[in-house]
């Protein structure tokens, strides 16, 4: 059964439809892609999908769940996590912070604990300590964990960003460019993040993303948008073929 | 080919007077063309960009050595206002457009430094709708409601109504999509020729800036480490595998095979 | 840790739990318990007159209210112009046990205890349905909601009967074990009294900013967008901040009613707002310890210009206002030169002081 | 009928000179985000240079008024020189604090003078009968106050919507770093606009002086009593400040015509504009014509 | 060398209704000046301490405390919502106190608080009594324009019980005024009420702003009680000089109430007022101002109080001031230069002068109206 179903999805600013009648079937263990040029309501569909907008009309589910009319931190709870496009750290605060942060919904205990901080309270704030610094070891963060997200580069915020949503342990990623802005060498080693991240942490990858080689090589499944409408899905060699993508985004080259 | 526009020589920056970020860079721009700035995350390319056009200082950062000389004036301690009067105008990162006021206003801004009369700013306005033809359509939008390509042409127009000299672009190409990337480099290319404005571009997007420049610098961790002109680097196996993606066999190495260890760079 | 926990030099964690620790060393806690002791013990050893005690103990009281503040402000970044409503709505909850059942009924005079947790609970409340705005309200426009409320308070006090119409309601003395609490130990009791309160809610503070409590206040502040993505219901949160520092108002109010014994609305208007705000500034936006720091420099501050403005006005000519104006323009000046050259506060010092004694004698 | 009307006159004469007072607020706003809680004071030092021109060195008043508001302009330009320059880029609490401070600082200077403890009231130099029509009458004072809002409004509004400087303005507003990597000067800017409110600061001063008589404790209050005007127009927002100075100017004379004294309520006046505030905030958050922070995730 | 008796007087001389505060302070300062100088109490000295409170009950309390700690033997208080608020510190310390302010709530209860002259309760159902006496056709309607606070409510209560004891008025409307830049539509609501006279009870300012208005609509009476027009009439605190810079031509016949000399009205007493501010350099503002008359008038009655201890040979004592305060009466009455009658203090009654002048704006100065006078029905609702 599909993870994460999108059916006929509209979306209006105004006179502005972001996206309409969008159809979308994101299923379970593997890297969907979404690609599409700059306007096209890539990172709406995220949006809707997180809860930030809320469709005109039509519907998302997840597994059974209907999320259509979710607040984001309804739809973060039931595990779908989310990095964005343009940073949204807390800029104030570390990386660590950052991300421990991230792992609010899953620390529970209660108000009275925490005042006296005692037993529940600071057992399980160590936990959560320890789990982060895996996603730190992981995401290769170990020199930055003590500096302020703001006064890094853009390249290593982004990976923060990514490293944020990650420690949310979430079943789906829903991934919003992660890789602008960054050289050759270190797509490659975002790309095998997330190769990792889904291989063995068995998480499902929604990726939005510009750089057409690393879609074309990792996606097991692609949705092209344009003007809000689907006008291509597949595997990513039925894409490549497909002459309106190549129209609408890829260019002849 | 002329003389160098602008000259760098051994600046070091420190940021909140701890963080040193430049270790001595050192860059000669010649009149009139175009030099693209190579380099990994975290190099200090913004922050190079950031030191010839004066603007440190609003983000807590000091050049301690070297001088920066802008068309034999040393321009080194000078504040960003008078850096852009004369004639050397950033692009900054992420665009920076004015989100709330519209594309048409956003573009006007861009004057506010020039002393040559209103007429010629209303023709300088004209022409850049001549230039990225897709903003002549939305005039009189918000700014922030513009797509990302879109925004990054208005950043561009923007920065060429202060009728600059030299234009530098730090990251073009972010987060645009491959036809979009395509128009903006030709834009970049038909400014240079037809404004005669010489321009220093900052990307991650090697290919594309090596494509278009005449000469390129390499970053890494405050230092140039590679320089020498496009069509050399191009050629160069290490820059051709960790900045074009290209395997010593020449075909574009693919992303699912990438290992886990990292290959040395020679020049490291 | 190394054996001799009193020489360990750096942080040597082992596991995460010892970096949660109040006290990293037992030197920082000995330290500690002997500041403690010292506080507790000073009066007694060093006694003061009656208006020094009271200054005392009103600086001690605009602790507890900063510390709420500093919670809503400082760590949630929403800014509160309306905290001495807050208070003020606490010392009216006393006053109007007063005004229903008597100024010396037994409930006032000797279970004063539970009617100041009681006023803490309703300005929690209050705290709470001010708050409502911030669900959609922003920035200054949150601010100047909080303003309204601030002048919708002070409007519906000094026109209602049942408050007297802001004219003073009195407040009884209080009864301890030892008896009532007379005229000359009055202000004794209540420095001891305040003492233990600020204590108390000092660590529940510190506590509960090391937990996700206090996180997501911090996460709303920085960026409210990425909190509701992180999990954190933003709007919940600042409702929650508002509750919150309601709370800590609320008992600072009471306790207020029963330092003067008398509830009158001058004591929470507008200026009293700013000025709590001034002092949660000056002592440092977003840390603890400025919430102690910015009441004792503020109302310290205010004395020593009440002082000068004196002295002044003894040796230039009194037909000059030169006295009278020395107050304000000397409170102004220091906010503004504190802000120019130390925006991050008194906190800022305390943080630089510490990482040198940490360092010393390495510096760098 | 006349009772109606006259409130009406009256609440749009009171609501205007609301809107010029409100006017400097916006004007520092709109370019640097920061709300000024010393605006009052300037209001009651542009009002009290004025005074001291014409009655103190017998200054002719028309030309007093245009000194007194230039002397203003250039005084709160060097408050925000000295005071709030090294301030750019802080958080905006901090600025905001800072203007707390200034209030208390100029409060001070003031007291210094005679001006802030006594009362003081202009010369009269307009015809002293009012105009009437029909049963509603108007003072020439409040007229020329009204005449004044609303040249000094017109002009503000064109500043910004169409000369470059006033467009930077907000550019400045929007984006410090990408307004000075175009060249603008982030502290010029400033500068104009504090120096801009100062300037109508001054004319706000003059118009409620004459009206009320020169009271410091009166024209101080001004400064608050114009957050919730300029919070109902939205923050940003010229027009929004005289339509919601003219909003809250009605609100406060119908009160005070038809609530006081009626229903057992009194004083309604001073506490409606925030009631009335607080309810329309809750369905225009950003205030009648405040413009909506574009905010894309 | 003499004693010194200490002495604190706590006020606002910054913040609201300072522009009453400022020369009140002043008229205290130069007159214990003016004691110390010229030896009225031998080789003792006086020295009273006068700070700041900015009309704010909870400075006023910590100034009282300290000058309880300083050893006070009087005191001398500003506001009315402070001196409500101490009232309770004032009885368990057993200390006199003299206030600024007439409310007559501060008699209520305590035994310590001396009003200098007649409450603000008296003074307004004076003005009652006047505007009834005076009224030609059927009962006159009244208005009454208050100040929102304690300070103003006050005497309303006592205003209306007058009239339900048989003062021949109807009070139609009780206005607490705001902030309000105009006052049209107030006025417009008068109006259309028929009332015909206002009686105020605040301070100069908003009176300044109402008469202004009144008379830009053309409200005013030229003459008192015109018919179909507002007669405006106000007590102790909404009149003086600074009415008269405020409204300029609009407060012309304008009725107050005041138990103080003016300068406007030369005699005896202002001259010796006008000596003492020369003296001392004050400005011709504070000079003439009633409230600089006020403060000295304080002044003077707690030195006279301790010279008659003084004199009687006993030690200056909280207890022997108030024991001497309750028994100023009769033909220990004190008659200072400053006021319209003497000074009278007993255990039963703690208003200290109880005449009261009525003035009238006359060509840009008050002047008086009638001789000194009583209020009647005060004493019938007492
Ligand atoms: N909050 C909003 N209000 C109005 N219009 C919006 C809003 N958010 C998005 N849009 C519009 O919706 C369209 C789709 O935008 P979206 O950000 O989804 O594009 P995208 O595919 O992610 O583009 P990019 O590749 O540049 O990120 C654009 O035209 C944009 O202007
Ligand atoms: N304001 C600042 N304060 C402190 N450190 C800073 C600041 N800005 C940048 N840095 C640091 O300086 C280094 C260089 O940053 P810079 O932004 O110049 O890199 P970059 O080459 O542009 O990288 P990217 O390609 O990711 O944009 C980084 O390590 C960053 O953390
Ligand atoms: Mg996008
Ligand atoms: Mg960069």
């Amino acid at each position: 059964m599909a993870h994460l179903t999108v059916s006929d999805v509209t979306l209006s600013f105004g006179g502005l439809k972001a996206l309409s009648n969008v159809d979308m079937i994101i299923e379970p263990g593997l890297i969907t892609s979404i690609i599409g040029p700059n306007g096209a309501g890539k990172t709406s569909m995220l949006n809707c999908i997180s809860g930030f907008y809320h469709p005109t009309r039509g519907d998302i589910f997840y597994k059974d769940k209907k999320l259509t009319n979710s607040s984001p931190h309804q739809v973060s709870n039931m595990g779908i996590a989310r990095a964005f496009q343009n940073l949204e750290l807390f800029s104030g605060l570390s990386v660590l912070d950052n991300l421990l942060l991230a792992r609010h919904q899953n620390l529970k205990y209660s108000f009275l604990h925490a005042i006296f901080f005692y037993g529940k309270a600071s057992r399980i704030e160590a936990e959560n300590r320890a789990h982060v610094e895996t996603i730190i070891d992981f995401m290769e963060l170990e020199p930055y964990r003590k500096s302020l997200v703001g006064n890094l580069s853009y390249g290593v915020q982004k990976k923060v960003e990514v490293a944020r949503a990650l420690t949310l342990a979430p079943d789906i990623l829903l991934l919003d460019e992660p890789m602008a802005g960054m050289n050759q060498e270190e797509k490659e080693d975002i790309v095998r993040f997330v190769m990792d991240i889904q291989k063995e942490k068995e998480i499902t990858v929604v990726l939005v993303e510009h750089d057409l080689g690393v879609v074309m090589d990792i996606s097991d499944q692609i949705y092209v948008l344009d003007f809000g409408e689907v006008i291509g899905s597949g595997t990513p060699e039925e894409v490549a073929q497909n002459p309106k993508v190549i129209e609408a985004y890829i260019g002849e080259d | 080919m002329g003389k160098n526009l602008l000259e760098v020589n051994n600046i070091e920056v420190v940021y909140n007077d701890i963080i040193q970020v430049l270790r001595g860079v050192s860059l000669n721009i010649p009149k009139g063309g175009i030099v693209s700035l190579l380099g990994t995350n975290g190099a200090g390319k913004t922050t190079t960009l950031r030191a010839i056009s004066g603007l440190l200082k609003p983000e807590n950062g000091a050049i301690k050595e070297g001088y920066i000389k802008f068309n034999g004036t040393d321009t080194t301690h000078l504040m960003g206002t008078d850096i852009v009067k004369m004639g050397a105008v950033m692009v900054p990162e992420g665009r920076r457009v004015f989100k709330h006021l519209t594309v048409n206003e956003n573009i006007i801004v861009g004057s506010i430094t020039r002393k040559d009369g209103s007429a010629k700013i209303r023709e300088d306005n004209e022409l850049m709708y001549k230039h990225f033809p897709r903003l002549s359509n939305v005039t009189n939008r918000m700014a922030g409601y513009s797509s990302g390509g879109e925004q990054q042409m208005i950043a561009i127009a923007r920065a060429l109504m202060a009728a600059p000299e030299m234009l530098m672009l730090d990251e073009p190409s972010l987060g645009l999509a491959p036809l979009l990337v395509k128009e903006i480099f030709d834009n970049i290319q038909k400014i240079n020729k037809e404004l005669d404005t010489t321009i220093l571009v900052v990307e991650q997007n090697a290919k594309v800036a090596l494509a278009i420049s005449d000469y390129a610098y390499i970053m890494e961790s405050g230092k140039i480490v590679l320089e020498g002109p496009s069509k050399e680097l191009q050629d160069n196996p290490d820059v051709k595998e960790f900045y074009m993606g290209i395997t010593k066999g020449g075909k574009r190495k693919s992303f699912k095979d990438v290992k886990s260890y990292k290959r040395r760079k020679r020049w490291m | 840790m190394s054996a001799n926990s009193w020489l360990a030099t750096g942080n040597f964690h082992t596991t995460y739990r010892q970096e949660q620790k109040t006290f990293f060393t037992s030197l920082d806690r000995s330290v500690f318990t002997l500041f403690l002791l010292i506080l507790f013990f000073w009066p007694l050893l060093f006694p003061l007159s009656n208006k020094y005690m009271l200054v005392v103990d009103n600086i001690l009281i605009a602790i507890v209210a900063v510390m709420g503040l500093n919670l809503v402000t400082g760590f949630a970044g929403l800014i509160s112009i309306g905290h001495a409503a807050f208070v003020g709505i606490g010392a009216y909850t006393i006053a109007s046990f007063c005004r229903t059942i008597g100024d010396s009924h037994i409930i006032v005079t000797h279970f004063w205890p539970v009617l100041i947790l009681i006023s803490g609970f309703v300005g929690a409340a209050f705290g709470a349905l001010v708050g409502l705005p911030a669900l959609r309200l922003k920035h200054l426009y949150l601010a100047i909601a909080t303003l309204s409320f601030q002048m919708i308070f002070q409007w519906v006090i000094n026109f209602m009967t049942f408050f007297n119409q802001g004219q003073t309601i009195f407040v009884g003395r209080v009864f301890w074990f030892t008896g009532k609490v007379g005229r000359n130990d009055h202000y004794l009791f209540w420095y001891y009294i305040i003492l233990v309160i600020v204590v108390l809610l000092g660590f529940g503070v510190r506590n509960l900013l090391k937990t996700r409590y206090g996180r997501s206040l911090v996460a709303v502040r920085d960026n409210d967008r990425a909190a509701d993505a992180m999990g954190i219901n933003p709007g919940l949160t600042k409702v929650y901040a508002f509750a919150l520092a309601g709370f800590f108002a609320g008992v600072a109010g009471a306790l207020h009613a029963y330092l003067y014994r008398g509830v009158g609305f001058e004591s929470f208007t507008l200026h009293e707002s700013i000025s709590y705000l001034a002092m949660a500034i000056v002592g440092g936006l977003g840390t603890l310890n400025g919430s102690f720091w910015g009441p004792v420099a503020i109302k310290f501050l205010d004395l020593q210009v009440e002082h000068l403005s004196e002295a002044a006005g003894q040796y230039l000519p009194s037909s000059m206002n030169l006295a009278t104006a020395l107050k304000p323009f000397s409170f102004g000046l220091v906010i503004v030169l504190f802000l120019m050259f130390e925006p991050r506060g008194i906190a800022n010092w305390w943080r630089i002081a510490k990482s040198y004694t940490k360092l010393w004698p390495f510096r760098y | 009928m006349s009772y109606f009307f006259q409130i009406l006159v009256s609440g749009i004469v009171v609501g205007s000179i609301y809107a010029l007072a409100a006017l400097g607020l916006v004007l520092v706003y709109k370019s640097s985000r920061v709300a000024n809680f010393a605006h009052g004071q300037i209001i009651a030092a542009g009002a009290f240079i004025t005074y001291y021109l014409t009655v103190g060195l017998g200054i002719p008043i028309f030309f007093s008024f245009l000194v007194g508001m230039i002397i203003t302009f250039f005084l709160a330009m060097s408050v925000e020189r000295i005071f709030l320059r090294r301030l750019i880029g802080e958080p905006i609490i901090s600025v905001i604090m800072v203007t707390i401070g200034l209030a208390s600082i100029i409060d001070g200077l003031i007291f210094i003078t005679p001006f802030g403890t006594e009362n003081f009231s202009f010369p009269q130099f307009l015809p002293q009968t009012p105009l009437t029509f029909g049963g509603v009458s108007i003072s020439w004072t409040q007229l020329v106050g009204v005449i004044i809002t609303c040249l000094l409004i017109g002009a503000f509004s064109w500043f910004f919507k169409k000369s470059t400087v006033g467009i930077s303005m907000r550019a400045v507003s929007d984006d410090q770093f990408g307004a000075m990597s175009v060249g603008i000067s982030v502290p010029k800017v400033f500068g104009l606009a504090w120096a801009t409110a100062g300037l109508s600061a001054a004319a706000a001063g003059c118009i409620i002086g004459n009206i009320t008589g020169l009271n410091f404790e009166t024209l101080q209050a001004f400064g608050i009593i114009v957050f919730p005007v300029v919070i109902l127009g939205g923050l940003d927002s010229i027009l929004g400040a005289v339509v919601a100075g003219i909003i809250m100017g009605l609100i406060q004379q119908f009160a005070s015509g038809y609530l006081d004294g009626n229903f057992g309520l009194n004083g309604t006046g001073d506490v409606m504009p925030y009631i009335i505030l607080l309810i329309i905030l809750l369905f225009k958050p950003h205030g009648l014509f405040g413009i909506h922070e574009i905010e894309r995730v | 060398g003499g004693k010194v008796y200490k002495l604190g007087l706590s006020l606002a001389i910054t913040g609201p209704t300072s522009d009453a505060g400022n020369p009140y302070a002043k008229g205290v300062e130069d007159y214990f000046k003016f004691v110390n100088e010229t030896n009225i109490l031998g080789d003792d000295k006086i020295d009273c301490t006068i700070r700041d409170d900015q009309y704010k009950t909870d400075i006023t309390k910590r100034n009282f405390e300290e000058y309880l700690d300083d050893g006070i033997v009087m005191y001398l208080n500003y506001s009315t919502g402070s001196t409500l608020g101490l009232k309770r510190d004032f009885e368990e310390e057993r200390i006199a106190v003299l206030p600024a302010s007439y409310h007559a709530g501060n008699l209520d209860d305590s035994n310590y608080i001396f009003l200098p002259v007649a409450s603000y309760s008296e003074q307004l159902v004076a003005l009652s009594e006047y505007v009834a006496q005076n009224h030609t056709d059927g009962k006159a309607k009244v208005a009454m324009f208050i100040h929102p606070s304690a300070f103003g409510r006050g005497p309303v209560d006592d205003a209306k019980k007058a009239v339900a004891a048989g003062l021949n008025l109807e009070i139609v409307e009780v206005v607490e005024h705001g902030k309000d830049l105009d006052n049209s539509a107030m006025l417009k609501r008068l109006m259309s009420k028929d009332v015909q006279y206002v009686l105020c009870h605040t301070v100069q300012s908003p009176v300044a702003t109402m008469l202004k208005d009144s008379s830009r609509l053309g409200l005013t009476a030229k003459t008192y009680g015109e018919q179909g027009k507002l007669t405006f009439l106000g007590v102790h605190y909404t009149g003086g000089n600074d009415l008269i810079a405020l409204a300029g031509d609009a407060c012309e016949g304008y009725f107050w109430t005041c138990s103080f000399n003016l300068t406007s009205e030369k005699g005896e007493g202002t001259t010796k007022q006008l000596a003492l501010a020369q003296l001392y350099g004050r400005d011709d503002k504070a000079a003439n101002s009633h409230n600089y008359a006020a403060g000295i008038m304080v002044a003077q009655v707690a030195t006279e109080t301790i010279k008659r201890v003084k004199a009687k040979g006993k030690k200056i004592t909280k207890e022997t001031l108030y024991n001497e305060l309750n028994s100023m009466n009769g033909a220990n009455a004190y008659n200072p230069y400053t006021t319209m009658g003497p000074v009278t203090y007993s255990k039963t009654d703690r208003a200290g002068v109880d005449m009261l002048q009525i003035y009238s704006v006359q060509n840009g100065v008050f002047k008086k109206i009638g001789e000194p006078m009583q209020s009647k029905f005060m004493k019938k609702i007492k």
